[in-house]
């Protein structure tokens, strides 16, 4: 049709491989690539060849083989999706000296293998992919990546234990890391434990080092009590715009002496680290081991900024370290690398309304007893019920509670398990209490998890399959009075059971922070329908994401216990080091450029543009695009009434001739209906 | 496959018969709009949540695992949809949006019409509820009482005395002792029934 | 002046009549206009269910079709019982979701001439359209006889909450509709925990062991409560806890006397109409004593909850429930 | 092979992003699922990089269909870029209609890179709504359009 009539300028090899049987079978591979060196001569096929793995070396160096040998000047590799293996063959044909860009990946797995039964089918369809690929490297051109410096800054949003940990090898290795989060002081929920399985150190003293390290890190900008609210420009080079919240303390002059609080008159129920068990004064710091040491004034509370009036704090403090003026304060800062570790959020137990949670007292949930059994906590490490006194003698902990159920979420939380098995322990231990566990599975995979199992059943825990129905103070005989039955099927035993207990203890689950949605949107990244962040391959890069140079780490990307979120930290870190070391990163020349000839000035393109990008001179009346702000999409060139706009290497006569392509068998057969 | 045997189960369930590994979706096709029952990960959600659990012989969980294993007629010859009140707990809570209630009316039309039954006292009153419905087009609670106390002694018996309740019922609530006035529309409803019962047959 | 297709069900004309007079009382008092469905059938509670699928739908649909014929202007059906109003909108929410089912059904009623179109209908129960759409202000305006120093256990049972298809009610297990009406009436609720736990059904006719346990539970739980009325919205669940609340009490020897009436009584009572004119002495539990209080000045009391359950003086907050449940939390100034 | 005795197999031309719909069809394949075989996708940075005129091509070239899909109003990769993509989308539309074309015939499809289910069972339905509509019989327009299409390339 379009511009195929004269003789091919182009030597073409095409290469359809078989990778083992994934593509083989179900396209028959031999056929395809018979077919292309039959029927595609016209266009300057050469060459055409199937092998079994082309990503192999052996694969690679018949490519780079041929371009010497067959002098070709164009490569199409039928195979899987460019997003796994374009870089790959890129490579090859640079390493022959051939131009990368050059070289077009085709998918016929994902595209066709994988998702298509028919035979047949799937062959033509393959052939057709082969046929586009080979009519569009026809009109690519020879380009060089874009090189930007990379900032050897890197950003670190939320300090859990894996932004920790990913801020501490950073820095470590010698490199600057601003490190964000929310809250007045890092640590995250891990501060907020008591013991962790299944070794059962005391969470504090493994995580407050770590925390004091990071406070006093030289490479280590802590922007406590602040929050990301613009990111900027691409990898290596973002510019990200923080707000910093007032603190209304001047950390220059504030000892963390701590009579501020002693003496602020408002108590405030503790949301945040003491999980609603406990209070803490307006001006507070969330806990003693706190990094930064400085506390905040929370001026939602604050007598001060309520009713205008107190200043018991400022007043009393030593060195007129508070300050009631201060302004919440926008800073920007530039980096090259950006890790998420913003956590997970506790799934409300509230929204369980057979579990009676927020309606009956003694119905506490995980994080409410991690304060509970804390010897830091509101009740000193005494497990008790909510009346602060009477221990309780039986104890229920409930698994998956909005976890695995349809009705809320429909994952498996992944640390439920050893965390209820570490409850059944501790309430053993510290009260005698009798325990029953009540699951539907008990998921023990990792390292000393099931012989942690194994100890508390030894220990005497009680163990009831089943997903506890409802949860009641109402009464049906004596027995019940006063006390939590816990209603459920027994399924082992296949009989319902009513078990009275003193207290019952919710493993609720973990959520995406509310809100992540908006923070994927923020940073470019995308999120799961769940909310959980997408990593770039759910098994080879669990890190990084789609989005070059922003990284997530921990339960951002998907529920999980503190080993793996530490791993991950360090993972992000390592990947991070890495680029950083190239000193530079090479960025798909996609780019958009203007024939001034063409351009009529008309400034459609300028609109279009979200990066403003494409400047117009008003002396010359003609738009230009500025490389290094193009992103690339190209919206701009399908908008130009002149046609005078060409997308590097998405340009217009590239497509149109792989629709040519694609259609190339199409129109055969049509031609062949005709003729019959 | 064709050949496994059930343990535990009276000799008349015999070997499991082949279409009988497709009982579940049998089931499950029967049942109006989609019931999930094929999901079910046997959790006990439902039998933990049933107020007539302890009458039930086998917990609706069970009863589904014996879906699962084919055991057609263990399944059919069970009370628990029987005793189901319809009170839609395990309904609403089945982590798997098991419509567990509709499953059980399911049951209960498969076992009347594989003639499994065994305690009939559910179904017949079912029945007689039904013939007034079906003749009249409306239900006639007192009559009903009446004749389910008859026609079940056995149950009349386990009951403590119903007659003043009965008198109750035409003093106090000056019901009458006379069954319904027939609606207008007796015949369409007849044919509509007459219709609905074929294909129903079918 | 808002009207509506009503749809009273058998038990109206019968067991119910207390039910059926209040109702008409106080929709005349709000200014609802029920216009009943003409020659409407029998739903066939649960008991048509259990025999065959297809007719049982075909007689839920046949009042369905009747409906859609005689609506003009309002599309809304309104059913007073908990089991018709669950039955009329399970068919309609089937013969929509399962197009292939529908079409059966619609394929039966045609041998009666009749016709429905799925979706076209709204089902809903009065407590709803009072609730949303007469709206509470307006309720308490009509208020002249506050209910003040009556406690009421608020028992919305099964069917309505269960399994809820169009997410019609705050919550499943505890919806406060009837708690929030029960108080713009003036009278004290007490947070009853077995509120739609289930009354029994039918098993008052198979299985009245099972049945009166079932009945036991919730009179027991609203006497521990001290409740003086135990209100109820389904002809239904009122036959059974009060019809059968004597042999209950025979049954276990227990001595409960816990008077069962119609939200709409109270209703009634609270808008100013005679008791009489409400069906009040029709119920088996005379209601007699407990109505002595109304109408007398009484200070509101404290709810006194059983022991077990008071959260007093704790060093810890009070757990605290649902946003929908408004309930004022926040912070105190420490006693310094 | 016999093609002439077979059902009628539509041929669709299918538009993705390289964001969100691309990879949604990368997902469809790592998770096995299948769908028709009658669909042949093009990737694009951006589905506002698409140019009417390549949707006039496919269906001159021969298409009895085209897909155009991007990620989700809101979550485009280039912040806004795919709400250009539906106003030409609808302008396309009315245009191919004016010239005599089902408007069934073309498609807009969002896709998160997570939907690689939804994007699986579109395409299905799309083939199937296409087959029923049969063979593109585009009589005389047919010449039209290719016109439009070379003046539009750039040279």
């Amino acid at each position: 049709m379009s511009a195929e009539e004269k003789m091919p300028k182009e030597r073409i090899g095409v290469y359809v491989c078989h990778c083992g049987s994934n593509i083989a079978g179900v396209v028959n591979v031999a056929e395809v690539s018979k077919w292309a060196g039959d029927n595609l001569k016209d266009q300057g096929v050469v060459v055409s060849r199937d092998y079994k793995f082309m990503c192999s070396s052996l694969g690679q160096e018949l490519i780079q083989k041929d371009i010497k040998e067959q002098k070709l000047t164009r490569v199409v590799v039928a195979a899987c999706s460019p997003h796994l293996h374009e870089k790959t063959f890129r490579n090859a044909c640079k390493g022959a000296d051939l131009n990368p860009y050059l070289c077009e990946l085709v998918s016929v797995r994902e595209q066709d293998s994988w998702v298509h039964t028919d035979k047949i089918a799937a062959t033509e369809k393959a052939k057709a992919i082969v046929a586009g690929g080979v009519s569009r490297v026809v009109h690519h051109e020879p380009l060089t990546p874009l090189k930007v410096p990379i900032h050897p800054a890197t950003l670190i949003v939320g300090g859990g234990i894996a932004g920790i940990q990913a801020a501490l090898e950073i820095a470590d290795a010698g490199f600057p890391v601003y490190l964000v989060e929310r809250e007045p002081s890092i640590g995250g929920h891990m501060a907020q434990f008591d013991k962790t399985f299944p070794t059962l150190d005391c969470s504090a003293c493994i995580l407050t080092p770590k925390m004091v390290d990071v406070g006093n890190h030289p490479n280590i900008t802590m922007l406590t009590y602040s929050e990301v609210q613009k990111v900027d420009g691409y990898v290596g080079n973002f510019a990200v715009t923080i707000n910093k919240h007032a603190r209304y303390v001047k950390t220059a002059d504030c000892t963390g002496c701590g009579v501020c609080w002693e003496k602020c008159p408002k108590k405030v129920i503790d949301d945040k680290f003491e999980a609603g068990l406990g209070y803490r004064k307006a001006v507070y710091t969330p806990f003693p081991q706190a990094v930064p040491k400085y506390p905040v004034i929370d001026d939602i509370n604050c007598t001060y900024f309520q009713k205008g009036t107190c200043k018991a704090c400022e007043k009393f403090c030593p060195t007129n370290a508070i300050d009631f003026t201060q302004k919440n304060e926008i800073m920007t800062v530039e980096v090259g690398n950006i890790i998420l570790a913003t956590g997970w959020d506790l799934f409300d137990a509230r929204r369980v309304p057979n579990y009676g949670y927020g309606r009956l007292a003694n119905v506490f949930t995980n994080m409410e007893f991690e304060r509970l059994s804390n010897s830091a906590g509101p009740t000193g490490g005494n497990i008790v019920l909510r009346d602060g006194k009477t221990t309780p003698k039986s104890v229920g902990i409930v698994h998956c509670v909005g976890s695995r159920d349809k009705n809320y979420n429909n994952y498996c939380s992944a640390i439920c398990c050893m965390q209820s098995l570490k409850f059944a322990h501790l309430v053993h231990e510290k009260t005698g209490a009798t325990v029953y566990n009540f699951y539907i599975d008990i998921r023990t995979p990792a390292k000393g998890y099931d012989e942690f199992y194994q100890r508390i059943i030894e220990e005497g825990a009680l163990f009831v399959r089943g997903k506890v129905a409802e949860i009641t103070d109402a009464a049906r005989n004596p027995g019940e009075e006063g006390k939590l039955i816990i209603q459920v099927e027994d399924t082992l035993v296949g009989k319902q059971r009513r078990i009275p207990v003193d207290m019952v203890i919710l493993s609720a689950g973990l959520e995406p922070r509310a809100g992540s949605k908006e923070l994927a949107k923020t940073f470019g990244i995308s999120c799961s329908a769940d909310g959980w962040f997408i990593e770039r391959h759910p098994k080879l890069d669990p890190v990084a994401t789609m989005t070059e140079g922003v990284y997530i780490a921990g339960c951002v990307q998907g529920p999980k216990d503190i080993p793996a979120s530490v791993a991950q930290g360090a993972a992000a870190a390592a990947r991070i080091l890495g680029k950083i070391q190239q000193k530079e990163i090479a960025l798909e020349p996609v780019r958009a450029t203007i024939n001034e000839e063409q351009c009529s000035g008309c400034r459609i393109c300028n609109t279009l543009c979200p990066y403003n990008a494409i400047l117009f001179h008003e002396d010359t009346m003609v738009s230009e695009v500025n490389p290094a702000l193009c992103q690339g999409c190209g919206t701009c060139v399908a908008g130009c009434p002149a046609g005078a706009i060409s997308g590097t290497g998405f340009s217009n006569l590239q497509i149109l001739s792989q629709i040519d392509g694609l259609l190339l068998l199409t129109l055969d057969k049509k031609k062949e209906a005709v003729v019959a | 496959m064709s050949e496994e045997v059930i343990v535990n189960s009276p000799p008349s369930a015999g070997p499991v018969k082949h279409e009988d590994l497709a009982l579940l979706n049998q089931v499950a096709k029967l049942a109006p709009g989609d019931s999930h029952l094929e999901m079910c990960i046997q959790c006990g959600t439902c039998g933990g949540s049933c107020p007539s659990a302890s009458a039930m012989d086998h917990t609706p969980r069970a009863i589904f695992a014996m879906l699962r294993a084919g055991m057609r007629d263990e399944v059919l010859k069970s009370n628990t949809p029987w005793m189901c009140v319809s009170c839609y707990y395990c309904t609403v809570r089945c982590p798997q949006d098991i419509h567990i209630t509709d499953i059980m009316y399911t049951l209960k039309n498969m076992s009347l019409k594989s003639k499994m039954v065994q305690d009939s006292t559910a179904s017949d009153f079912s029945r007689t509820f039904i013939r007034y419905v079906e003749n009249y087009g409306r239900s006639f609670e007192i009559g009903l009482a009446g004749i389910q106390n008859v026609t079940h002694l056995r149950l009349a018996t386990r009951l403590p005395n119903m007659a003043p309740m009965a008198l109750g019922m035409l003093t106090k609530k000056g019901m009458s002792p006379f069954p319904p006035k027939r609606i207008k529309g007796m015949d369409g409803l007849k044919k509509i029934l007459k219709r609905a019962k074929e294909m129903e047959a079918a | 002046m808002s009207e509506y297709l009503f749809y009273p069900g058998c038990s109206m004309e019968s067991s119910a009549k207390a039910y059926y007079h209040s109702v008409m009382s106080v929709c005349k008092t709000m200014d609802i206009q029920l216009k009943e469905i003409d020659d409407w059938n029998c739903c066939g509670a649960t008991e048509y269910l259990s025999l065959e699928l297809t007719p049982a739908y075909a007689l839920i649909a046949r009042n369905l079709a009747l409906a859609e014929q005689q609506a003009n202007g309002s599309k809304t059906v309104v059913a007073p019982c908990s089991a018709c109003y669950l039955n009329l909108s399970k068919a309609d929410h089937y013969m929509h979701e399962n197009k292939a089912f529908g079409e059966k059904i619609n394929t039966a009623l045609a041998a009666g001439g009749m016709h429905y179109d799925p979706g076209e209908l709204v089902v809903r129960h009065l407590l709803d359209v009072v609730i949303n759409e007469i709206g509470l202000d307006k309720i308490k305006e009509k208020v002249v006889k506050p209910l003040t120093g009556l406690r009421v256990a608020p028992y919305v049972g099964c069917m309505l909450p269960r399994p809820d298809y169009n997410n019609r009610y705050s919550d499943n297990e505890h919806p406060y509709e009837l708690d929030d009406l029960m108080r713009a009436l003036g009278a004290e609720v007490i947070d009853f925990p077995l509120k739609t736990a289930c009354c029994g059904g039918h098993m008052t006719q198979i299985g009245p062991g099972t049945a009166f346990e079932l009945i036991r539970r919730l009179i027991s739980s609203a006497d521990d409560y001290k409740a003086d009325v135990l209100v109820a919205l389904c002809p239904m669940c009122q036959m059974n806890l009060d019809a059968f609340q004597g042999q209950m009490n025979g049954y276990f020897h227990t001595n409960y006397h816990m008077p069962i009436l119609f939200f709409t009584q109270l209703m009634g009572l609270a808008f100013g109409e005679k008791p009489e004119n409400l069906g009040f002495g029709s119920e088996f539990v005379s209601a007699h004593e407990a109505m002595k209080r109304i109408g007398i000045k009484t200070p509101v009391l404290e709810p006194t909850k059983p022991a077990a359950k008071k959260p007093a003086g704790l060093p810890m907050p009070p757990p605290r429930p649902r946003s929908g449940e408004k309930v004022n939390i926040g912070s105190e100034e420490a006693s310094q | 092979m016999n093609e002439e005795t077979k059902p009628f197999e539509p041929v669709i031309i299918g538009f993705t992003c390289n964001w969100c719909s691309y990879r949604a069809a990368d997902m469809a394949g790592i998770a096995r699922m299948k769908y028709a075989p009658n669909v042949r996708l093009i990737r694009l940075m951006c589905s506002g990089r698409l140019d009417p005129t390549f949707v006039f091509k496919a269906i001159a070239g021969g298409a009895d269909g085209v897909l155009v899909s991007g990620c989700h109003p809101g979550d485009c990769h280039y912040s806004t870029q795919n709400y250009k993509t539906m106003r030409r989308f609808h302008l396309m539309e009315r245009v191919l209609t004016q010239m005599g074309l089902e408007p069934g015939r073309l498609k807009l499809l969002w896709a998160s890179a997570a939907e690689g289910q939804i994007f699986a069972n579109e395409i299905t339905k799309f083939v199937e709504e296409i087959r029923a509509l049969g063979p593109l019989n585009w009589n005389n327009s047919g010449v039209k359009v290719p016109e439009v299409a070379k003046e539009e390339v750039p040279a």
